[in-house]
C-alpha cells in the first residue's frame, strides 16, 4: 500500500510536557482517516508539526515515501500539504480572495492582480463545490463559509493532503453535511484528508481508518469498518463511556422562567429575537434547538441582563428582571455557563481560585466590608475544584494554563454550586472530549432532579435529544415548535430548524 | 488683510508645520499596520534631526545647495538604525511595545544630548547654513490665486510628504508587500501559516517607521529649527502619532490629520492678527488642536479599528 | 564636639584652597551656549578666569546646566558645597532658589542676573535694556521702508517688558510715523513659533523686526534668511538681542541682521567677580547696568544698509542723551506709548 | 528557582546591565568611567544633603510610578501622568497661596486634596472617553498633557498673576517644607510629602490586593467581557481607575507645589516626572513596593548626575542614558528570564 504521508515515531516536546511521545500516523493516498484523542491528547500539536509550525524533536516524515524535512509552512504547501486550523486563520479585515492569495499574490506589474485572482478563485471554487463570495469582507460573511475559504487556501496552493483540525465543532448540523459532501468530492478528486474530530458518529459515517492518542502517547490505529463508536472511545478514554445518559423521568413542577413578548436587537442593531415566548418549570431541561444566528444567543443575553431588550416581559420565578444589571439578575438565582468561557467564562489571568468566585466575591464570608478574605476564597474554590474534578496543578494556578475541558468544569462548578433557580447552560460542551461531556451532562441532570429548571442551548442535536426534557427549536428570532425528545427525530428537528412548520407538539406563540 | 493674503500666509505655514508629521506618521503606520505600536516615533525624530543637522553642519561645504537632502538621507538612516533597537526588545524580546517605545524616546534625548557636548562641548548645535528654504513651485505658483496660496513662497518637503503620503497608500494597499504587512498587523498567525515570515515583516514595518521619523525629524530640523538642542523635537512624534490614529491608521487619512494639525497651530499663531480672533485668548488657539482631536475621536472617529493584532508580540504556537 | 568640627572646617578651608577666588554659575536650562545672556554670562565668567590665570573647574570657574526647574536649587546648593567663593544664578527664574539658598548658606556669595533678592549675601544685577532697545529701535525706525517695524517678544515678563517699551520708544524717537506691531510667542525656546509670526509680519508689510526671545528668536533669523535667499533684491531686516547676532544673518553674500540690543552679562558679571575678589562684594545691593556702565549698548549697524551713516550718527547722538540722563527710557509699556523724544 | 526570585532578579541584572552599558559608553566616548561613577556615587551619598535630595526627587517619582503601575494594573496605559501633575501642581498651589488664613491642619489637607482632586480629573476624562466612546486613552492623555501644559500656563499668566512667570508662594499653613527634616539634611529640600508618597503606595497595594473593589478594577482590566458577565460594573470601574490613577498624578503635583517649589511658574515644557513615572511603574513591576525602590533608584541617579558634570566633566545626559536602556532591558524581560532558565539548566545538568 502506498502512503502519501507517514509520521513515524514523532516526539514533540513543550517545557514540561511531552505533547507527542513516539507516534505514527501514515495516510493513504485518497482515504479519510481520522485522528482521535481526548482534549489535550495531542492532535494538535502533531498536526502543526506535519505542517512545519512546529519541529519534531524526534521522529521522521516521509511524503510519498520521501524523507521531508518540514522547517516552515511554506515547505508544506510546496510539498502539497493544506491545514485548516481549529481556530480560523483569517484576516477580518481583508476579503475572501485577499485571504486566499495572501502570500502568493498573482502581479501584474507591482501591483496584486485581484482579477486574475477572483477568476482564479471561483474556477477552484466551481471544481469542488465551494460556494463563495470572492470580493466579501470575512467578518460579513457565516462561519460555514468561512471554513470553505479555509479550504479553498490550501487547494489554491495546490494542496494534495488535507488535515481538516475539528472542522465541525464550529458548524451548524447543515453545514457539517455540507462539509462532509465537500470532503467526498476531494477525496473523489484525488485529494487525502486527515480529519480531527470528537464527534464518533463523523468519523463512522466518512472516515477509513483512525489512528487514536491518548495523553500523547499513539495507542494505534484501526479501520473504521472493524470498529464501533463504543470501542473507539474506550481507546481515547482508556475506560468504557456511556453515551445515552441515563435520566429518570422529568417531574415539572411551578413555572420559574416565563418569558412573553420578547424584543432583543443585536449588537448592529438588527431585530434578531422578534415577540419570543418561553416557559420553563422548576425539575425540567428544556434544551432550544435552531440554527446558529436566529437569536438564541441574543436571548440567553437577554434573560442574564448583558444585552438590553427592547421589550416584553421577563419572569423569574414570578418577578420581573427585564433590563435588570447581571447582578440583580444572578442575585434573583439564575447561573449561566456562556457560550464562550474564555471570552465571558473566566479571567484568564486570575488564579483558578478566584475565578471560581467572579461573582460572589464582594459577598459574605469572601469579603467581609470590602475587605477580601483570601483563606474563604481559597477553602471555598477547593472544595469546587474537588468536587467537580477540576484537573489543575493547585487553586493558585492561572486560569489560563488549565486545558479547555477543565476550565469548564471550574465554570460548571461554579454556576451549579450556586444552585440557581434556573441555570442557563450555552454550549457547555463545545469542543470537550467524551469523558468530559458525559461528566457534564450527569451534573446538568442532577440539578434537574434537584428541581432546579435548566435551559440548554447547544447546536450538537445529540446533545439536545440527549439531555433535554422538552425541545423548543428557535428559528427567526421565535419559538416555532416544541418538541418531546423521545417522540421527534434529527430529521424532524432538522427540518422544523430549516422553518419548515413542523407538526409540533405545542402551540408555537405559546410555549 | 483681505482673505487671499490671509490663505497666503496660512496656508505655507500650514503646510510646513504639517510635513514632519506627515512623514513621521506614514512612519508609524508602516510600523503599526505590522502590528508594533510606535510610541518611540518621538524619540525617532530626535535621533533624525540630530543627525541630519550634525551632516548638514559638518558636510556643507561639500554638497552645496544638495546639503539638507542629503542630510535628509542620513537622518533617515539613523532613525532606521536606532528603530532597530524597538524592533530587537519588542519583536524578539517580546518587551511591551509601548514601554520599549518609550524607552526610545529617552534615549534619544539622552543620546543625542550627550553626543552634543562630546562633540561640540556645549549644549546645542551652531546654526545650519543650508537649510530647506523658501520656493516657489516651478510653473505651478504662476496660477492665479491658486498660485499664490498654494505654490509660493513655500517649500519643498510639504510637496515630497504629499507625494509620499500617496506612495506609502499605493504600498500599502495595492501591491503583494502592502498586503503581507497588514496581514501580520492583523492576525500574524493567519499570515504565519501562509508562509509569511512575521518577524522579518514585522522588523522592515518598524525600520520602515524609525527611517520615516527619521525624514520627519531631518525636515523639522531643516526647515524649522535649524539648529538642534533639547527643544528642537518637543511632541512633534506624539503628534504623528496622534495625527496616525486620527486618521485611522491610514496613509492619506493620517496626511489629512497632520494637515489639520499643521492648520491648527498655525493658527494658534496667526490668528492673535486676524480680525475674527483677535479678541480671542491665545490659549484657547492653542489648545484648540489637541481639544479637536479628542472631539473628533469622540464624536465621529470614535470607532477607528486598530490593527487587530497591534501591541502583541506574535509567539508561534500560542493562541 | 562643636569646637572640632568648627576647627575642622577652618583647617580643611585653609588647606583645601589656594588663593585663588573662585567663581561659579548655574544656567537655565538653555545653557552656555544659548547665544543670549547664558552664554554671555559664561563669557564674562572666562574673561575673569583669564584675567586671573584661573582654570576651568573646582579651581577656578564653572558652570552647571540645569535640565529643569527643579536643578537650580540641587545645583547652586551643590556649587556653594564645593566651597566656590562666588556662584551666580543667571535668570529670574532662579530668585526663588537663591533666596532659599542664601538664607542657609550665609557664609556663601550669591549674585542674581535679573532679579532683586534683598539679603546680605546676595547681589542683585539689573540692566536697564530698556536703553539698549530704544537705541535699536532709533536705527529701526530709520531703516524701514515701509514704515512698519515689528517686535517678537518671548514670553511677557519685566525683562522683556523693558526691552519691548525701550523698543517702542526709539522708534517713535526716530521716526514717529512708523508703525509697531509685537506679537509674543510664550516661550523662550521655539523657533517655531518664531518662524511663524515672522512670516506673518514680513508677508504683512513689516520690514524691521526686533527680537527679545531668546531661542525663538532664531526663527525669525531663518524666515529672513529664507526670504533673502529667496529674492536677494529684498530689503529686509532682522535685530538680534542680548549678544552680537551678526552671525545667524549670513545669506550667500548678505546679512539680514542690521543690529543687535546687547545685553553686557559678561561685563556685569565680570565686573562683580572682580569687586568681590578685591573685597568689595556688593551684598545686599541692586546694581544696575545701563548705558553708562557699559552694561547695555548696541551692536555694530549692517554695512549693507544703505543709509547706515544716518543711522550711526543718530544712534551716537541718542547715546549720549541717555548716558548724560537728558532722556529718560521709558520702562513700561504704558510710559512708552506716551513717550515724547523732547 | 522560583518564579519570584526571577520577578526580583530581572530589575536588578537590568540595573547591573545598564551600569555596564554606561560603562562601555563612557569608555567609547573617552570618559574615565571610574570617575563618572564615583562622582555619581558622591552625587549621591557623598553628604547627607545628597541623601536628602534623593528622598526629595524620589517622592513625586513614588507618586508617578504608582499612577502608572495602578492603570497598569487595571489594563489602562495613562501616558497622561504627566498632564494630571500639572493640572494637581496648578490646584495645589490655587489652594495654597488663597486661603491664607486657614490653620494648618485644614490649609494642608485641602491644599493636598486638591491637587489629588485635579489630577483625577484630568484622569475622568479619557476614563470617560475610553468607557463611553471607545475612545483609546493612550491617544486622549497625550492630548491632555499638552492641554493641561497651556491652561496651566494661561493660569498662572492671567489668573494667579498679573501676567508674571511665576505665583507667589503657598502660604506657610499650606506648605510642606520642613525646617526639621532640612536641618537634619543640611538644607535639603527633603519636606514631610514623602510620608504622602509612602502612604500612598501602601493605599495602592491594600486596595488592589485586598479589597473588592481591587478585586474588581484587576478583573475588568484583564477581561472586560467576563467582568461584565459576572455582573461587574465594567465602564464604572475603568473610569474609576483613570481617576485613581490620576489622583496619585495629581498628589505627584502637590508634591512639587506644596514641597520642592513651593510655587507655580509658566512651564517652557513638561517636567518629564510622569515620562519618568513609566519607567519607574516598570523597573518596579507595577508593584506597590516596587515603584518605592525604583523610585529611590530613579532618584538617586538623577540627583547624582548633576555632580558629574562638575566632578568628572561627563555631561549628565549619560545618566539619561543609562536610565532608557534600563527600562530596554527590563522590557526585554523575557530573554533575561530565557537566559536564566537556560543558565539554570547548566547547572543542574
Ligand atoms: N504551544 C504550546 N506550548 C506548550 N505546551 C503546549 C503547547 N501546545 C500544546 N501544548 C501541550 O501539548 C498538549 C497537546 O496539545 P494539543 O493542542 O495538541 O491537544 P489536542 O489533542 O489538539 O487537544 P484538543 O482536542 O483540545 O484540540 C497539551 O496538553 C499541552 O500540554
Ligand atoms: N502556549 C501555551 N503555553 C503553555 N501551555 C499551553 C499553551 N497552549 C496550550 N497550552 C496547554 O495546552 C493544554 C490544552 O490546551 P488546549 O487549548 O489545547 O485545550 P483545549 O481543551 O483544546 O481547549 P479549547 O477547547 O479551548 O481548545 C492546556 O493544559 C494548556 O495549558
Ligand atoms: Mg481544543
Ligand atoms: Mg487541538
Amino acid at each position: 500500500m502506498d502512503y502519501v504521508i507517514e509520521m513515524l515515531n514523532i516526539r514533540k516536546e513543550f517545557p514540561g510536557i511531552v505533547a507527542n511521545d513516539n507516534i505514527t500516523l501514515q495516510l493513504k493516498q485518497g482515504e479519510i482517516h481520522a485522528l482521535l484523542g481526548e482534549n489535550g491528547a495531542g492532535k494538535s500539536t502533531l498536526m502543526n508539526v506535519l505542517f512545519g509550525l512546529y519541529q519534531p524533536e524526534q521522529g521522521e516524515i516521509r511524503v510519498r515515501g520521501k524523507k521531508v524535512d518540514i522547517t516552515n509552512p511554506n515547505i508544506a504547501n510546496d510539498l502539497g500539504i493544506g491545514m485548516v486550523h481549529q481556530h480560523f486563520m483569517l484576516v477580518d479585515t481583508f476579503t475572501v480572495t485577499e485571504n486566499i492569495i495572501l502570500g502568493r499574490e498573482p502581479k501584474s506589474g507591482a501591483t496584486v492582480d485581484i482579477k486574475k485572482a477572483e477568476k482564479e478563485i471561483s474556477d477552484i471554487s466551481e471544481k469542488y463545490g465551494l460556494r463563495v463570495d470572492p470580493s466579501a469582507k470575512i467578518s460579513d460573511i457565516s462561519v460555514g463559509m468561512q471554513q470553505r475559504v479555509e479550504i479553498l487556501k490550501t487547494l489554491y496552493r495546490g494542496a494534495e493532503i488535507l488535515i481538516f483540525d475539528e472542522p465541525t465543532a464550529v458548524l451548524t448540523p447543515q453545514e457539517i453535511k455540507e462539509l462532509i459532501q465537500i470532503m467526498k468530492t476531494l477525496i473523489k478528486e484525488g485529494k487525502s484528508i486527515i480529519l480531527i474530530t470528537h464527534k464518533l458518529k463523523e468519523i463512522m459515517e466518512v472516515c477509513d481508518n483512525v489512528t487514536v492518542i491518548r495523553k500523547g502517547k499513539g495507542i494505534g490505529t484501526v479501520s473504521v469498518s472493524d470498529t464501533n463508536p463504543n470501542h473507539l472511545a474506550s481507546l481515547m478514554v482508556g475506560r468504557e463511556v456511556t453515551f445515552k445518559t441515563e435520566k429518570i423521568p422529568a417531574s415539572p413542577k411551578e413555572v420559574v422562567l416565563e418569558v412573553r413578548d420578547l424584543q432583543v436587537k443585536d449588537s448592529r442593531n438588527v431585530p434578531v429575537v422578534k415577540g419570543l415566548n418561553l416557559d420553563l418549570k422548576a425539575g425540567e431541561i428544556l434544551g432550544i434547538a435552531g440554527v446558529d444566528g436566529n437569536g438564541q444567543s441574543e436571548l440567553i443575553e437577554a434573560i442574564t441582563g448583558l444585552m438590553k431588550a427592547d421589550s416584553g416581559s421577563i419572569k423569574l420565578n414570578g418577578k420581573e428582571i427585564l433590563n435588570m444589571k447581571p447582578r440583580k439578575i444572578y442575585e434573583a438565582g439564575v447561573g449561566h455557563i456562556p457560550q464562550d468561557r474564555h471570552k465571558h467564562g473566566l479571567v484568564l489571568d486570575f488564579p483558578i481560585g478566584e475565578n471560581i468566585v467572579l461573582q460572589n466575591y464582594y459577598k459574605k464570608p469572601y469579603s467581609n466590608k470590602g475587605i477580601l478574605s483570601y483563606k474563604n476564597i481559597y477553602n471555598h474554590a477547593r472544595k469546587i475544584i474537588a468536587e467537580f474534578d477540576v484537573r489543575t496543578p493547585s487553586e493558585y494556578t492561572l486560569a489560563r494554563s488549565l486545558s479547555g475541558g477543565n476550565q469548564q468544569k471550574a465554570i460548571i462548578g461554579r454556576e451549579v454550586d450556586k444552585d440557581p433557580d434556573l441555570l442557563i447552560a450555552a454550549q457547555p460542551t463545545r469542543g470537550l472530549d467524551v469523558g468530559a461531556i458525559e461528566f457534564i451532562h450527569r451534573r446538568l441532570i442532577e440539578q434537574r432532579d434537584n428541581g432546579k429548571a435548566v435551559l440548554l442551548l447547544s447546536f450538537e442535536l445529540d446533545e439536545i435529544l440527549n439531555v433535554s426534557d422538552r425541545i423548543a427549536v428557535i428559528y427567526e428570532g421565535q419559538i416555532v415548535a416544541i418538541v418531546d425528545p423521545k417522540e421527534t427525530t434529527e430529521q424532524e428537528l432538522g427540518l422544523l430548524m430549516a422553518g419548515s412548520k413542523g407538526k409540533g407538539t405545542g402551540e408555537t406563540s405559546h410555549v | 488683510m483681505g482673505f487671499i493674503d490671509i490663505l497666503t500666509i496660512l496656508i505655507p505655514s500650514t503646510l510646513l508645520w504639517a510635513s514632519p508629521l506627515i512623514f513621521t506618521s506614514l512612519g508609524g503606520a508602516f510600523s503599526e499596520r505590522s502590528g508594533v505600536v510606535n510610541i518611540g516615533l518621538e524619540g525617532l525624530m530626535v535621533i533624525g534631526a540630530f543627525s541630519s543637522i550634525v551632516f548638514n553642519l559638518a558636510f556643507a561645504d561639500t554638497f552645496g545647495a544638495a546639503t539638507p537632502w542629503v542630510s535628509l538621507l542620513v537622518g533617515m538612516l539613523a532613525g532606521a538604525l536606532i528603530s532597530i533597537l524597538h524592533a530587537v526588545a519588542s519583536i524578539s524580546f517580546r518587551a511591551d511595545q509601548t514601554v520599549s517605545g518609550v524607552a526610545i524616546n529617552l534615549l534619544a534625548v539622552g543620546l543625542t544630548l550627550f553626543l552634543v557636548k562630546r562633540i561640540y562641548g556645549k549644549g546645542q548645535t551652531d546654526i545650519i547654513s543650508e537649510g530647506f528654504s523658501k520656493i516657489d513651485v516651478p510653473v505651478l505658483h504662476k496660477i492665479p490665486v491658486i498660485g499664490d496660496i498654494f505654490f509660493s513662497n513655500t517649500y519643498w518637503p510639504p510637496f515630497v510628504a504629499i507625494i509620499a503620503a500617496f506612495l506609502v497608500w499605493f504600498i500599502m494597499f495595492k501591491t503583494p508587500f502592502g498586503l503581507r504587512l497588514r496581514s501580520v498587523g492583523e492576525h500574524p498567525m493567519a499570515a504565519d501559516t501562509m508562509g509569511i515570515n512575521v518577524t522579518r515583516m514585522r522588523y522592515i514595518g518598524v525600520i520602515l517607521s524609525g527611517a520615516f521619523a527619521g525624514i520627519g525629524g531631518g525636515v523639522y530640523a531643516q526647515s524649522i529649527s535649524s539648529d538642534f538642542s533639547h527643544a528642537t523635537i518637543s511632541g512633534q512624534g506624539f503628534m504623528a502619532l496622534a495625527a496616525l490614529i486620527f486618521g485611522k491608521w491610514h496613509p492619506l487619512g493620517a496626511m489629512g490629520a497632520a494637515i489639520f494639525f499643521g492648520f491648527a497651530q498655525s493658527l494658534s499663531i496667526i490668528g492673535s492678527s486676524l480680525p475674527l480672533f483677535e479678541n480671542i485668548p491665545s490659549v484657547y488657539l492653542l489648545i484648540a488642536p489637541y481639544v479637536l482631536t479628542i472631539l473628533a475621536l469622540t464624536g465621529f472617529i470614535g470607532r477607528a479599528d486598530a490593527p487587530k493584532a497591534l501591541g502583541t508580540p506574535y509567539i508561534k504556537g500560542s493562541r | 564636639a562643636c569646637g572640632t568640627s568648627d576647627d575642622k572646617d577652618n583647617a580643611s578651608d585653609g588647606k583645601g584652597k589656594d588663593d585663588n577666588f573662585t567663581v561659579a554659575m548655574v544656567t537655565d536650562v538653555g545653557g552656555v551656549d544659548d547665544k543670549s545672556f547664558n552664554q554671555s554670562a559664561w563669557e564674562g565668567l572666562q574673561a575673569y578666569g583669564k584675567e586671573n590665570d584661573l582654570e576651568k573647574g573646582k579651581k577656578g570657574f564653572d558652570y552647571l546646566q540645569s535640565q529643569s526647574d527643579a536643578d537650580y536649587a540641587t545645583n547652586l546648593n551643590n556649587l556653594a558645597r564645593q566651597d566656590f567663593d562666588l556662584i551666580y544664578g543667571i535668570g529670574f527664574m532662579m530668585k526663588g532658589a537663591i533666596e532659599d539658598i542664601a538664607s542657609q548658606q550665609k557664609d556663601s556669595h550669591f549674585a542674581l542676573v535679573d532679579e532683586v533678592v534683598d539679603q546680605p549675601n546676595v547681589a542683585s544685577i539689573m540692566f536697564k535694556e530698556q536703553e539698549a532697545s530704544f537705541l535699536a529701535g532709533v536705527a529701526a525706525g530709520l531703516a524701514t521702508k515701509t514704515n512698519k517695524i515689528g517686535f517678537i517678544g518671548g514670553v511677557e515678563s519685566p525683562v522683556i517688558e523693558r526691552f519691548h517699551s525701550g523698543f517702542i520708544a526709539g522708534v517713535k524717537a526716530s521716526n514717529p510715523d512708523a508703525e509697531i506691531v509685537a506679537d509674543y510667542a510664550g516661550a523662550f525656546d521655539k523657533a517655531e513659533l518664531g518662524q511663524t509670526i515672522a512670516s506673518k509680519m514680513y508677508s504683512s508689510k513689516v520690514d524691521v523686526i526686533f527680537h527679545a526671545a531668546g531661542g525663538t528668536g532664531n526663527g525669525l533669523f531663518k524666515e529672513a534668511r529664507d526670504l533673502k535667499a529667496k529674492d536677494p533684491s529684498r530689503e529686509l531686516w532682522a535685530i538680534g538681542v542680548d549678544s552680537d547676532q551678526v552671525d545667524e544673518g549670513k545669506v550667500g553674500d548678505h546679512n539680514i541682521v542690521l543690529t543687535s540690543a546687547l545685553k553686557r552679562v559678561d561685563n556685569a558679571v565680570k565686573d562683580v567677580a572682580t569687586q568681590a575678589k578685591d573685597g568689595d562684594f556688593p551684598g545686599g545691593k541692586e546694581i544696575l547696568f545701563g548705558l553708562k556702565e557699559d552694561g547695555v549698548g548696541l551692536a555694530e549697524v549692517n554695512e549693507e544698509l544703505s543709509n547706515k551713516d544716518e543711522v550711526v550718527k543718530a544712534v551716537d547722538e541718542w547715546k549720549e542723551k541717555i548716558k548724560s540722563g537728558d532722556v529718560e527710557v521709558p520702562s513700561s509699556i504704558k510710559d512708552a506709548e506716551s513717550f515724547k523724544a523732547n | 528557582m522560583s518564579n519570584r526570585l526571577t520577578n526580583i532578579l530581572i530589575p536588578i541584572i537590568s540595573v547591573v546591565l545598564g551600569i555596564l552599558a554606561g560603562t562601555i559608553i563612557m569608555l567609547v566616548s573617552g570618559y574615565n568611567p571610574i570617575e563618572g561613577y564615583s562622582a555619581l556615587w558622591d552625587g549621591i551619598f557623598g553628604e547627607v544633603y545628597f541623601v536628602g535630595e534623593t528622598l526629595r526627587q524620589m517622592t513625586p517619582l513614588i507618586l508617578a510610578g504608582l499612577a502608572v503601575a495602578f492603570a497598569f494594573r487595571t489594563g489602562l496605559f495613562n501616558i497622561g501622568v504627566e498632564g494630571q501633575l500639572i493640572v494637581g501642581w496648578l490646584a495645589a498651589v490655587w489652594v495654597g497661596t488663597s486661603f491664607g488664613d486657614l490653620p494648618k491642619f485644614i490649609h494642608l489637607p485641602l491644599a493636598v486634596i486638591a491637587a489629588a482632586l485635579a489630577g483625577a480629573l484630568w484622569g475622568f476624562v479619557p476614563g470617560l472617553l475610553k468607557a463611553r466612546f471607545r475612545v483609546h486613552e493612550v491617544i486622549v492623555t497625550i492630548m491632555m498633557n499638552y492641554i493641561a501644559l497651556q491652561a496651566s500656563n494661561a493660569i498662572v499668566r492671567d489668573v494667579l498673576t498679573d501676567r508674571k512667570e511665576r505665583t507667589d508662594y503657598v502660604a506657610e499653613s499650606a506648605s510642606l517644607k520642613s525646617p526639621f527634616l532640612e536641618s537634619i539634611t543640611d538644607f535639603s529640600r527633603l519636606h514631610w510629602g514623602i510620608i504622602i508618597a509612602l502612604a500612598c503606595a501602601f493605599i495602592m497595594w491594600f486596595l488592589l490586593e485586598k479589597t473588592s473593589r481591587g478585586y474588581e478594577l484587576r478583573a475588568v482590566g484583564f477581561n472586560q467581557n467576563a467582568s461584565q458577565y459576572a455582573g461587574m460594573n465594567v465602564n464604572g470601574n475603568i473610569i474609576l481607575s483613570m481617576v485613581i490613577s490620576g489622583a496619585f498624578a495629581g498628589l505627584a503635583g502637590s508634591m512639587e507645589a506644596l514641597g520642592t517649589f513651593g510655587y507655580a511658574s509658566i512651564k517652557g515644557g513638561f517636567t518629564g516626572v510622569g515620562f519618568d513615572g513609566i519607567a519607574v511603574a516598570l523597573l518596579g513591576g507595577n508593584a506597590a513596593i516596587g515603584v518605592i525602590f525604583a523610585a529611590l533608584l530613579f532618584g538617586g541617579l538623577k540627583v547624582g548626575a548633576l555632580n558629574m558634570p562638575l566632578d568628572a566633566g561627563i555631561p549628565n545626559e549619560l545618566v539619561d542614558i543609562i536610565i532608557a536602556l534600563i527600562i530596554f532591558f527590563v522590557a526585554s524581560g523575557y530573554i533575561i528570564r530565557y537566559m536564566i532558565q537556560r543558565f539554570r539548566k547548566k547547572g543542574v545538568k
